[in-house]
């Protein structure tokens, strides 16, 4: 298709945001379609100003993976008097603003969650078990939602309990320091059972401490994460990591395929076309899935 | 700045003395430490090892804040020379990866004392330039991936020990005694502390200031070329798009704490490493004390006041002794 | 006469910076050249700009204020909380947080006065403390619903072909100017100068000094939650994580515009041209897409680069030519 | 037309030559009487000490630093309408009593009467809010503020909360041009000399004076012509009632103006006295608690002297819009003085044969050969010493200690590898602190700490360390009380001797004279004569500075 599209990508945080920036690209190209992506480096004022850019450019649709659900009304207006359909990737903004996209293509981070909890209480299978939590950015909503979505998943099961909970920034080397201090703590890391992580980065660097700390993750100490970044299969594959909910890195692609369909045939999409968030574990061949994801820009 | 008698540091032990001692509070088995596989193991190993990056960019840090500068680009800086050393870890010896990552990092400095010497721009701006490209440099290394390696020779220098104490703190520790030996075994210490204090009486008694200045961002540079490696070395990969982040202002920090002014003049490497120490052990003491991660700031902001009153002439009576008489006047 | 002109060089330099470079993306870029683009860039870096205009009388001073960025986030999240939760009417909400941060402000400059403390620290203490109180508050992000806030974000004055002057905008002119009559014409702007040439001889001139500084930072901080009220209005909403990073903005803003860190000399206009220096780029970088983030980042530092070091050549070729012949001196 | 930096008679008792100035008249008498008799004019004439009330007394004013005694129990009376002069050597305590007085450093110890009420200012502001107005001894004043801003900080005139910024103009112009200055006033302060600063914080604290003004070596860089005018200003406001205290190393000034002398030695009052009551001998002994030596005397005849070689040379050696080109020959044992109004070129002159400034044209030949002195570390290399007229912004690194900044130019000249032990450094610091009697003798105090004097000898030792073939001298002499000065003086003669070559920057003509071999005069910017041998004699160096210039207005300022 002959037609010009902004995408206000959040920022390139993490591993996989840079998957989804890279599968995004590939997507436009494999359409033909004019790509142009502004980085906001996490700041929802670079992305009102790449939107504000976006409709002074007179692009044909604008992608949006909002940074905080928050704070679009205006900024969506604008591009609503300018004709120009805006898309929702990756994250929802605030019910308030329905009417000012097309649609959003995402996933449900509470689901996420939620997910891995009811993983965690399905495999301790009733034995006590001691979680330790490690968090995303204090106060960025992925973090607050899936923090939501597990203890939704574990409400069930009392012999389920969150002992310890600090955030490690999204990060491998915070994941690594928080997990460290929870082991110190919990004396020695004998009295954990499972570790939860908000994304598999941490997860990796907190399986980086445990084996420091002489402990074994994936026998002695679940882990359970989300995203599904090549890494955790690696680990998975290594017997060392249990279980990670995907997050597709592929939001873009359905979402050409709406503007698309809404510009030539005048389609109007669902409101929500909500991606899969599909639970991978040791059963599930990790090595194939590995290499299947490893060149996809993680 | 009052002029003061030279400061021993007491305050800055203290309040080492008194955080730590406030972490054995929240978490009892603080001062526990066991040996497993040859490797000293407990939260206070943690506080120094994690505190070892910090560390290092303090040591290049503060003599640059010593000559009147400040650079914020160690932790861009960290960034590439950690993308530099994890991308070529498995494919080139350990040598040869050190070498281009150090040299980047020089390179880096080189830059930076180019601007502000040569071209007389600014030292926050100079370095905000790379500041900002620098973690763009870095992601197109790792293409905004995070690489990892296997290399054990380089993974060593993250997570191996030395007669006990992780690779990381015997680097730093390395680190800071040849730093102290070339600054204080050669005259440079004196000549970066008069040209901070007051760089154009030091230009006409003959220093070369200029060269002086690229050297010390050369210096900061590799102090922060090392952290990178470490921080690598440590998660066995390259994060180029955290790793080092907002860390420049923990250095300053560390630095401030440790008694240098940021006006220039008189600086302490071993009093800004334990400025550094303190950052740390107030950082593990929150990790250890389960408090929600929402309280971190603040818990962070009222440690950081209580160690600076206590700094305070007001407060710090012995330290007070001199009023303000002089004063340096500032460019 | 030429001494005293002199002094505006570095403003000029900057504003001759800022022309060259619209005018360059102007060619690059056909659509650039709008008065859309133009507006926008005034919308889109209100709040910087306010909080520039505070930081300008901090590093005139010989200081520095790390904290705004945290106080403009505190401020949405307080007032989301006030008036969303607690039913506090926004303009009600609005006095009452300007009145807290001017505590704020007013105990970091005691604290930095009366301690003989870095700005530097104390301002860093700030920093943690704001944030940390506003992820106290909440974590979540909270629309604000309010008329007002609907009204005034409609509010504009509309030109041709969609563009518009915005209430944000409109504030940030005011403050602009209220800052610069302020800086230059009042006794307090006088005595801001001269804490930045002289910390000591101001006192020994007998200048209430320790009165002056804690106004400083007051005023700092006022115009931080100024502009997290601005900020507000641009997102109608409160979130703790807003405006992460925004002193580094505003502190590079400040010295593009020609003013020393080190204090004593410097310009409101400068500050402004500043921001308006750092948004061209970034309007530059969205105009062109095509940069992968990295790209962007690298590009951006280059531009910066760009612009600083034409400007020192500006200003070397200013200062050059004004040199007179021997013998007649200015 | 041109100010100038007359002769002084300032220190020798000699007749102050003046010149023609078309726009001020001259002063009453052109001839002023020795100084003895002049002192004891004054003291004839009224206000009879004793008769007036007093206005300011201090009572057992003591202060200490970290265990240093500045001052011990000192008692100071201030009468109504009376100038009073507090003397002492460099670290007597002088200006640590004024900061006392003004609550700027906080007194140990002793009560303090303004008009008989007791007061207790504890800032700078609130002793102005008092009445006492000062002019610290370094020129404190925001260099960044242009002149106007500085002379009405806090106090300018205002509508609407507004500076009226054109009717604080006028009334800086007005204020300045009663002290015979007029520069453009809107310019920063710091690109005027010392001099002018001095001039303008003067001009702020006589116009801010209610019932005290407190002089801090006022005159310490000014010229005798404002000198003059310095003192008529002190005598009206004398008249009007308000009480004047006046530091100075200038004993006739002493003489010219007060009406008792108030003398601190090591932080104790030495004693007080009318002027009258003590003559010039009994005041240096007064002060010194020794004879002075006799070292101000003539130096040999200049016949005597055989031409050396040149240590360095400068052909048409100048720069565009800093100082017109000139030659220069420097030689071993040779003293060259330079001579000129303020701002006639000599500081500039100066900074080009060091490398400071960067020449655009010229030569110079150093032992012989060609050299390029592009920058201080270049003409060091070559043998060269400089030490600059503006001990704070260009000398002293304030926090260093007094022995790291005696050593700073001989370490950067052996450079930073090359790093001079610890115990080099002491005997060097010692060395030169006994040699230049450095006080208090202590090599690991920071420099800031100490006196002005003392901070210019520590500047002295700096130079004389590196053992210079050729020293550049700017003022070296400015600030530095009675005994050490002969001794400075003392020492450019010795150095001399030693076959050192000399640049001298100087103000005080007749100093230059005991010691120069050959003055160049300097005008605009211009080196426009050279004496030698017989012709260094103050008349005829006034003779040249006077000559009329040729273009109308002079540099800097015309009055
Ligand atoms: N803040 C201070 N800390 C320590 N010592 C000080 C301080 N201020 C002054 N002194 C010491 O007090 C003594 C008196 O100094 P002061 O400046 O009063 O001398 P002075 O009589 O004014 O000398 P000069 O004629 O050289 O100006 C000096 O020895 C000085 O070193
Ligand atoms: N380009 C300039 N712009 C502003 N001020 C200047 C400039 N050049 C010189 N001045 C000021 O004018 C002063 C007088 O000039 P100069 O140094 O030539 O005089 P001088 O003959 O050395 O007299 P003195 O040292 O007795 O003041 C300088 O000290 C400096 O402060
Ligand atoms: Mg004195
Ligand atoms: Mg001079």
């Amino acid at each position: 298709a002959d037609m010009t599209i902004g995408f206000s990508q959040i920022g390139s945080e993490s591993g996989w945001r840079a998957a989804e920036t890279t599968v995004s690209k590939a997507e436009a190209k494999k359409r033909d379609i004019t790509f142009k992506i502004a980085d906001a480096q996490q700041k929802q004022e670079n992305q009102i100003k790449a939107i504000r850019s976006f409709v002074a450019q007179g692009v044909d649709a604008i992608f949006l993976a909002p940074v905080v659900a928050t704070g679009w009304d205006s900024v969506l207006k604008e591009a609503k008097e300018a004709k120009i359909p805006v898309v929702l990737l990756d994250r929802d903004i605030d019910p308030a603003g329905k009417d000012l996209y097309l649609t959003a293509v995402t996933s449900d981070s509470v689901h996420e969650g939620k997910v891995a909890g009811e993983w965690l209480v399905k495999t301790v299978a009733g034995k006590p078990c001691n979680v330790v939590e490690l968090q995303g950015t204090v106060g960025a909503s992925v973090a607050t939602n899936r923090k939501k979505g597990f203890e939704d998943g574990i409400a069930g099961a009392s012999n389920v309990k969150i002992v310890r909970s600090q955030t490690g920034d999204f990060t491998r080397a915070k994941g690594k320091e928080v997990m460290e201090s929870f082991i110190k703590a919990e004396g020695g890391g004998k009295d954990i059972c499972a570790v939860y992580a908000h994304n598999d980065d941490m997860m990796v660097g907190a399986i980086q401490a445990m084996k420091e700390a002489g402990l074994k993750p994936g026998t002695e100490v679940l882990t359970v994460s989300i995203d599904a970044v090549p890494d955790i299969f690696k680990a998975m594959a290594a017997g060392e990591a249990n279980a990670t909910v995907e997050l597709t890195p592929n939001m873009a692609g359905p979402a050409f395929d709406a503007v698309i369909a809404f510009k030539e045939k005048g389609t109007v999409p669902p409101k929500w076309i909500q991606t899969e968030s599909k639970l991978y574990t040791q059963a599930d061949n990790p090595m194939s899935v590995y290499e299947a994801k490893k060149d996809l820009g993680y | 700045m009052a002029l003061r008698l030279p400061r021993i540091g007491t305050s800055q032990i203290v309040a080492l003395a008194v955080i730590l001692l406030a972490n054995w509070v929240v978490s009892p088995q603080f001062f526990d430490i066991r040996l497993q596989d040859g490797r000293l193991f407990g939260s206070l190993i943690d506080v120094l090892n994690r505190g070892a990056p910090v560390a290092l960019l303090s040591i290049g840090m503060v003599l640059v804040i010593a000559m009147r500068g400040i650079d914020l680009s160690v932790g861009a800086v960290m960034a590439i020379c950690g993308a530099i050393a994890a991308s070529l870890a498995d494919s080139h010896a350990l040598p040869v990866v050190l070498a281009a990552a150090l040299g980047a990092g020089l390179a880096c400095g080189l830059w930076n004392g180019l601007l502000v010497a040569v071209l007389g721009i600014q030292p926050i701006v100079a370095t905000l330039i790379l500041m900002v490209a620098g973690r763009g440099i870095a992601q197109l290394i790792t293409e905004g991936r995070i690489v990892t390696f296997t290399s054990p020779d380089l993974a060593f220098l993250g997570g191996g020990s030395v007669l006990g104490l992780p690779t990381p703190v015997v680097l730093t520790l390395g680190m800071m005694a040849l730093t102290l030996a070339i600054v204080r075994g050669s005259a440079l210490g004196l000549m970066i502390e008069a040209t901070g204090g007051n760089p154009r009486a030091s230009a006409l008694a003959g220093i070369g200031t200029r060269l002086i200045t690229v050297a010390v961002y050369m210096w900061s540079g590799l102090c922060a070329a090392l952290a990178g490696i470490v921080a690598s070395a440590d998660i066995l990969g390259a994060d180029a798009n955290n790793a080092g982040l907002w860390l420049e202002l923990d250095a300053i920090l560390a630095v401030v704490i440790g008694g240098t002014s940021l006006f220039g003049g008189r600086f302490s490497i071993i009093l800004a490493v334990v400025g550094a120490l303190i950052i740390q052990a107030m950082n593990t003491g929150i990790l250890l004390s389960g408090l929600p991660p929402e309280t971190n700031l603040v818990v962070k902001a009222v440690v950081v006041l209580a160690v600076l009153l206590a700094q305070s002439p007001r407060i710090g009576g012995h330290l007070a002794g001199l009023g303000v008489l002089f004063s340096r006047k500032k460019p | 006469m030429i001494r005293s002109l002199s002094r505006l060089t570095p403003v000029l330099a900057t504003l001759a910076v800022f022309l060259a470079g619209f005018i360059a993306c102007s060619l690059v870029y056909p659509n650039f050249a709008s008065l859309r683009v133009v507006m926008n860039l005034l919308t889109d870096n209100a709040f910087l700009a306010i909080v520039a205009v505070g930081m300008t009388f901090v590093i005139i001073s010989g200081g520095i204020d790390l904290s705004v960025g945290s106080v403009i986030g505190f401020t949405t999240v307080f007032l989301a909380l006030a008036i969303e939760r607690w039913g506090v009417p926004p303009l009600m909400a609005f006095v009452l947080i300007l009145v807290i941060c001017a505590a704020f402000g007013a105990a970091m400059g005691a604290i930095i006065q009366y301690f003989e403390l870095p700005a530097f620290i104390v301002t860093l203490a700030g920093m943690f403390l704001a944030r940390g109180v506003s992820f106290l508050l909440s974590t979540e992000s909270i629309p604000i619903t309010a008329d007002l806030y609907a009204h005034l974000s409609e509010h504009a004055f509309r030109f041709e072909g969609g563009s518009r002057l915005t209430v944000p905008a409109m504030i940030m002119i005011a403050v602009v100017l209220a800052g610069m009559v302020l800086l230059h014409l009042t006794r307090f702007g006088a005595n801001v100068y001269a804490l930045g040439g002289s910390r000591q001889a101001t006192a020994l001139m007998g200048i209430n000094v320790a009165r002056t500084t804690v106004l400083i930072y007051t005023l700092s901080s006022v115009l931080a939650g100024l502009a997290g009220i601005v900020f507000s209005l641009y997102t109608s909403s409160g979130y703790s994580l807003s405006a992460v990073g925004v002193e580094l903005d505003a502190i590079a803003a400040v010295v593009i515009g020609g003013t020393l860190l080190s204090g004593g000399y410097g310009f409101i206009f400068g500050s402004f041209l500043g921001v308006m220096i750092q948004g061209l780029i970034q309007t530059y970088i969205s105009f062109d897409g095509m940069l992968s983030s990295w790209w962007a980042k690298i590009a951006t530092g280059l531009l910066l680069f760009a612009f600083i070091a034409f400007q020192q050549f500006t200003l070397h070729l200013a200062r050059r030519s004004r040199r007179a012949p021997a013998g007649v001196h200015p | 037309m041109a100010l100038l930096k007359t002769p002084s008679g300032r220190r020798c008792g000699l007749l102050p030559q003046r010149l023609p100035r078309a726009s001020r008249p001259p002063p009453a008498g052109s001839r002023r009487l020795p100084a003895a008799s002049e002192a004891a004019m004054l003291a004839t004439s009224p206000p009879a000490a004793g008769a007036a009330p007093d206005l300011l007394a201090l009572i057992g004013f003591s202060k200490s630093f970290a265990g240093f005694t500045a001052l011990d129990r000192v008692d100071f009376t201030l009468k109504v309408g009376e100038i009073h002069a507090l003397l002492g050597e460099n670290g007597a305590g002088k200006s640590t009593l004024i900061k006392a007085m003004t609550g700027v450093v906080a007194r140990d110890a002793g009560t303090m009467r303004l008009d008989g009420i007791e007061i207790a200012p504890r800032s700078a502001e609130e002793a102005v809010r008092a009445g006492i107005a000062t002019v610290y001894q370094e020129v404190n004043l925001a260099p960044n503020l242009s002149v106007a801003q500085n002379l009405f900080l806090g106090r300018q005139p205002t509508r609407f909360g507004l500076v009226r910024e054109g009717e604080m103009r006028r009334r800086a112009r007005a204020l300045l041009a009663e002290f015979g200055l007029s520069i453009d006033i809107a310019a920063p302060l710091e690109s005027y000399s010392v001099a002018i600063q001095h001039i303008i914080a003067i001009a702020r604290a006589v116009d801010q004076s209610a019932r005290v003004l407190i002089l801090d070596e006022p005159t310490a860089s000014l010229d005798a012509q404002e000198v003059e005018v310095l003192f008529a200003v002190m005598r009206q406001l004398k008249a009007r009632g308000i009480g004047i205290v006046f530091v100075t190393h200038f004993l006739d000034q002493v003489y010219a103006i007060c009406d008792r002398i108030t003398v601190l030695r090591n932080g104790r009052l030495a004693g007080s006295a009318p002027v009258a009551d003590l003559p010039r001998l009994d005041l240096v002994r007064l002060m010194l608690g020794r004879e002075l030596s006799a070292a101000t005397g003539r130096r040999p005849p200049h016949e005597a002297r055989a031409p050396s070689t040149a240590v360095a040379a400068f052909r048409g050696l100048g720069k565009t819009g800093y100082v017109v080109p000139f030659d220069l020959t420097l030689r071993a044992g040779h003293v060259v003085g330079l001579a000129g109004l303020l701002g006639s070129g000599r500081t500039e002159t100066v900074r080009l044969v060091f490398g400071a400034e960067r020449a655009d044209c010229g030569a110079a030949q150093v032992a012989g050969q060609k050299a390029s002195i592009g920058s201080p570390r270049e003409a060091m290399a070559l043998g060269f010493g400089y030490c600059p007229e503006e001990r704070k912004t260009e000398g002293i690194v304030a926090e260093l200690t007094v022995r790291e900044n005696i050593v700073l130019a001989l370490q950067a000249r052996r450079g930073a590898l090359a790093p001079l032990s610890r115990r080099e450094q002491d005997a060097i610091a010692a060395k030169f602190i006994r040699l230049l009697d450095i006080r208090p003798p202590d090599p690991e105090r920071p420099i800031g700490l100490l006196s002005g004097g003392n901070q210019q000898k520590a500047l002295l030792a700096r130079w004389l360390a590196t053992a210079p073939q050729l020293l550049i001298l700017d003022e070296p002499t400015r600030g530095i009380d009675v005994g050490a000065h002969a001794e400075i003086i003392k020492l450019i003669r010795d150095l001399c001797a030693e076959g050192m070559a000399l640049l001298v920057v100087s103000s005080e003509l007749d100093e230059l004279v005991t010691y120069a071999d050959e003055v160049i005069v300097l005008r605009e910017r211009a080196h426009v004569a050279r004496l030698t041998g017989a012709q260094v004699e103050v008349p005829a160096i006034l003779a040249a500075i006077a000559e009329v210039p040729s273009s109308a207005s002079p540099p800097v300022r015309a009055a």
